[in-house]
């Protein structure tokens, strides 16, 4: 019987990866970021990448090293500040981002993986994300058709995953990860601990092992915080206000 | 004497009621998290996929996977739950979210807004705005009255691109607070900061507006 | 500050109930079914209901105690076997019926809750489904437009759920109960087990307090089964198969 | 010699491939898990939301919240997952579930498929049926090869109304099995039950085929 298990990043992306493909990576910010595939990325030095997802790293981490890298064409997120490199290559004209709203963005993957070619929102009615788009009006208000997406590859990042591929996430390193897994052709989940079947609870697995294709444990990972916000300990009841 | 920063995020936290869901942006509005009245109970959502944000974790106990909107590390309360992007946006877009509180770039008399982005500027993308004022019910921007330059920020229309269209209700300032009804009953000055006269707000500002009976 | 906590079934209903309205009910079959919310239903009499949900009960259990009261209006629903009153209403015209496919009635009624007015299928092109509907190709294959679904009222049923209407399900008993958590202007929840805030654990609630807004502990639940199929022990080895 | 209930189920079986996510309807298509190949991993998936459905329980251990979606109670495996219907049909309807294996009523050699209403008879509704044929790639569709009263029930078009078109890839009767090009290319006799001739199952069938070139 085939395994879904891998022995590392490079090895969980042999033979999937080619020039001019599609590929969508989890992650809000650095948050719930597959460090481990990106790097594996960026080290195959596949070329012309079209890259869906909220964000596309920030300087020095994450989607960045690929972008660095010269190997992305075209980007589709909702939000890319904090990242010098692909600003200055937007502006100079190095490449091509579709912007999306971030809820846009989650929903045209969602409805990529289930099979939806395309939906309506209000969200970006009246705005330049409606431009070229054909609108309508749904009891009174109008809204906007946007369509599914999917991907030749979808890499994603959970903490703890199962041999089956169940996976679960951590916090909001949750993000885009669940809808991602479900829209790649191919999905491949890094994790942080990969446990048998039986150890993770049913009632609380989040994506079910029939989306993810590959997985194995991931390495090193950084973790990086974009914006660390504390508070000091004697503030405590201040702090506490919300 | 115009409102500070801070009084500003407190006539925002007067729109608070008592069970309410809300998303605040960044900025001004993040204040509004440290003034929700006493004994009411306000449950915040961070668009990234959470419930019950709470307040800075203390030095040293920060969580890299527990982050809020604007990548800032954050806490969990007993209330709280996660959830993905598309579920997060689901519950916006759906009307769930009570209140939403945002800065702004500009807002027009019929409660258009633009917020996030300035032609030949960098562009670093819309995020979740567009999705929240679309989908909150009650949307409220808080910002400056003008530009650096003097020129007003509250105008007939606005010129830079927009992040929706007829999703303002309310607008506060550093000079007072206008409601706008979005249905195209366009705007009313409802209040004045302490010690700004109407002859002040009305110079500074170029959208029309009706004035609110007590005011005038 | 207000509590979302009621007493009871009928006490969380006060108020919330007139003739005609629409009113959703979690539940596939038996299973997960918001069983002492549909009596309280019952008892109400509030009359000409359009009653959305998978099945509409079956003989002697869940919404078939509203039906039999002649409560109900209209129907949407993907399936109403094994309910003979249902039957015989329906084929006398005693009642309307509109039959929607299981995976696009879950569909609209997620729509509904999350501000979507409609989407496309490639469920039910070419059948009576498609009848009286936009249909449309993407990618060279045809779809039926769908709409979305909300309701004046949902009822659901949860395993656990804590007093700031946090709810957990339990195995297959989630089935359409968290969509439809979400597509009611107003949601009730009954749950097996009513805690405090901080006993599920955030990473593992199912539907999110936001969507319900009053909740309480039910009692008596009977949890029919109506196809009880077992296996007997000395045969263990065999049954194993799969 | 037809085939009997469990043979037929068991040419179905031998479209299982190792690695398979299934969904099987109810009657014969039961059968079939029964039947899965040793040396081969095939996940069960349940369209009321379960990925991994084990066996019936032993007696005295059925558990009310835990049942199939043809509402018998059943058990999980190790690797089982629960999940909303609305996941459960993002599942099917995004092609993720690799084959499902259904009962007809009728099918066309074009790989139209009813199964769900006879006009005139008592309306049941048609469940979950359009969403798997038109959601999952490949279909079976295993069913007697004619009426009791021996009228054909593989036609040139289907008289009942119908569950999708174009969605059956292969048709498994008591007589054998038809290949269906659901792209427009026709039907395919590719086996016949041991003991049937081509006579008989012509004489039986109102939907043009070809023979495949072993039979002929």
């Amino acid at each position: 019987m085939t395994s879904k298990v891998y022995p590392d990043a490079a090895a969980s992306l042999e033979g999937l990866l080619f020039q001019g493909m599609t590929i969508m990576a989890g992650g809000f910010g650095l948050c719930g970021v597959p460090e481990n595939l990106i790097l594996a990325l960026r080290n195959s030095g596949v070329m012309d990448l079209t890259v869906i997802g909220n964000n596309v790293g920030c300087d020095n981490h994450g989607m960045w090293h690929v972008l660095t890298n010269g190997q992305i064409k075209k980007v589709l997120a909702s939000y890319v500040g904090e990242n010098k490199v692909l600003e200055q290559l937007y502006m100079n004209g190095g490449i091509e981002i579709e912007f999306n709203p971030q809820g846009t963005l989650a929903e045209r993957i969602r409805a990529g993986g289930a099979g939806i070619p395309a939906f309506y929102t209000r969200t970006g009615y009246g705005t330049a994300v409606a431009e070229g788009k054909e609108t309508r009006q749904f009891q009174g208000e109008w809204h906007v058709m946007e369509t599914g997406l999917t991907a030749d590859l979808s890499l994603v990042k959970a903490w703890k995953g199962d041999t089956e591929g169940n996976l679960v996430y951590r916090k909001t390193a949750r993000n885009f990860n669940p809808m991602i897994a479900t829209a790649g052709n191919v999905t491949v989940a890094e994790v942080e601990e990969l446990v048998q079947p039986g150890e993770l609870e049913p009632d609380q697995i989040h994506t079910p092992g029939i989306f993810v294709q590959r997985i194995f444990k991931g390495t090193q990972y950084v973790k990086y915080i974009e914006r660390l916000t504390t508070r000091p300990r004697q503030a405590a009841a201040a702090g506490e206000a919300h | 004497m115009a409102w500070t920063r801070e009084e500003m995020a407190a006539r925002a936290a007067r729109e608070l009621r008592d069970g309410y869901y809300v998303n605040l942006g960044v900025g001004i509005p993040t204040l509004v998290a440290n003034m929700i009245p006493p004994g009411i109970k306000v449950t915040l959502q961070s668009e990234n996929g959470m419930l019950g944000m709470g307040p800075f974790p203390y030095e040293g106990e920060a969580d890299p996977d527990l982050i809020n909107a604007g990548k800032q590390t954050i806490t969990e309360l007993p209330h709280s739950s996660y959830f993905s992007s598309a579920d997060s946006f689901g519950m916006i877009r759906g009307g769930h979210i009570n209140l939403s509180i945002l800065g702004g770039m500009q807002v027009n008399e019929q409660g258009d807004l633009a917020n996030w982005m300035v032609p030949g500027k960098m562009i670093k993308g819309m995020g979740g705005a567009m999705d929240l004022v679309a989908g909150v019910p009650r949307v409220v921007v808080v910002m400056e009255h003008t530009e650096k330059s003097g020129a007003p920020k509250f105008k007939r229309q606005c010129t830079l691109p927009l992040t929706g269209t007829a999703v303002v209700d309310l607008l506060i300032t550093e000079l007072g607070a206008f409601e706008i009804d979005s249905r195209g009953g366009g705007a009313t000055l409802i209040e004045l900061a302490d010690g700004v006269g109407l002859d002040e707000i009305q110079s500074k500002t170029e959208a029309h507006f009706r004035v609110c009976s007590t005011l005038a």
